[in-house]
């Protein structure tokens, strides 16, 4: 069965100790969370926004197999 | 993921702005702007900054950069070139992270086209900055 | 007349660029901007530019460059460094014949500095242009 | 006996068709306009200030033997 894959940027690559990880999973951005943090308690109070397939997207967009999300901290470029 | 265009490992050079100047239009071109991100030996309560190791999200940011540059070259009339560079991985101290050059024909609007750049880059480009301190600690900035 | 070491005979290089930027400070700056003017191919009426020859009063550009510079470090207090550089005598169509580089601990100042310099080089800089057509004639410039 | 130094600029050098000139003069900027626009009509038609002894100056100010005086007309550098 075909995964999602997650990508963590910036300091919660260190929170989660890794920088990317596959899951098997379906639904919204905003279950995918509730899972996260379930798994990286320090995950809740982390400012973060999602992109999904590198896009930036909203709590209530769909997650299906396949699909590249990542969670992206505030910009720190420059 | 693939490699950004956009995104150089390690610091940037000087090279990078006769390279830039090289390629530019030698006709219209009458007022030529740069702007160089350099990395400050902060203090930090007792530590030194020695060094920023950069992180970036390459397919974000190359869909960044090119909606940066087309958002000015629509908004500036007088713009006709924008590049952006900016570096990742570990850049130290004094050693130069970010190169912004605009080219206008006039100098008014090449002020505020750079100005207006580097805002948007702060603000939207998908890059993340660790702050290595001289005790070999280092920092996740925020903001 | 004493030469001005504001004043360089003929185009303006990238290389002036690399120099400024090997002696800059290497610790507090954080923000390092560069202002180049260019020579435009522009029409004027069935006429096309083709460079422009500057004339100067050097010891007056020395006087007001160091005023220029003077008053920027006392009226922003992050900027570190001001360097202004001038051609003159000949430059062709799409060669440089203005420097300005700004160095700031931080971009805000930056800005405003380089925006404030390229101005008050206009308005006080004892330099003239005239400028040569692809018909052999020339016009002093008024503005 | 010592001569003021005058040196013209941009296209007042095209008018007076020279850069500089000796002088015996004494007396003030604006006396010294008054000769000059003699000397060189098309003068009076010319936006200009003067400078002595390199320094921006008005027309009351004194010229004495050995000054330096210029004409400057609107900068037009960068």
């Amino acid at each position: 069965m075909e995964t999602i894959n997650i990508i963590y940027f910036g300091v919660l690559s260190e929170i989660c100790a890794k920088s990317t990880e596959e899951l098997d999973f379906t639904g919204t951005l905003d279950e995918l969370q509730n899972l996260l943090i379930q798994k990286y308690p320090d995950l809740a109070s982390q400012h973060f926004q999602y992109s999904l397939n590198q896009e930036i997207s909203s709590l209530s967009d769909s997650v299906k197999p396949g699909d590249e999300v990542a969670l992206l901290p505030p910009f720190t470029g420059g | 993921m693939e490699a950004s265009e956009y995104l150089i490992q390690g610091p940037l050079s000087s090279a990078f702005i006769s390279g830039i100047l090289d390629k530019a239009d030698k006709k219209q071109v009458g007022a030529h702007a740069f702007f160089l991100g350099k990395i400050r030996a902060d203090k930090v309560s007792d530590k030194r900054v020695v060094g920023i190791e950069y992180s970036a999200y390459d397919n974000l940011v190359t869909k960044a950069v090119q909606i940066i540059t087309s958002s000015l070259l629509r908004k500036y009339d007088d713009l006709t070139d924008v590049q952006i560079y900016h570096s990742k991985g570990l850049v130290k101290v004094g050693e130069i992270s970010l190169i912004v050059s605009v080219s206008c024909g006039h100098r008014k609007q090449a002020f505020a086209a750079m100005e207006d750049c580097v805002e948007q880059i702060k603000a939207n480009l998908p890059v993340w900055k660790k702050e290595l301190y001289d005790d070999q600690s280092h920092k996740w900035l925020e903001k």
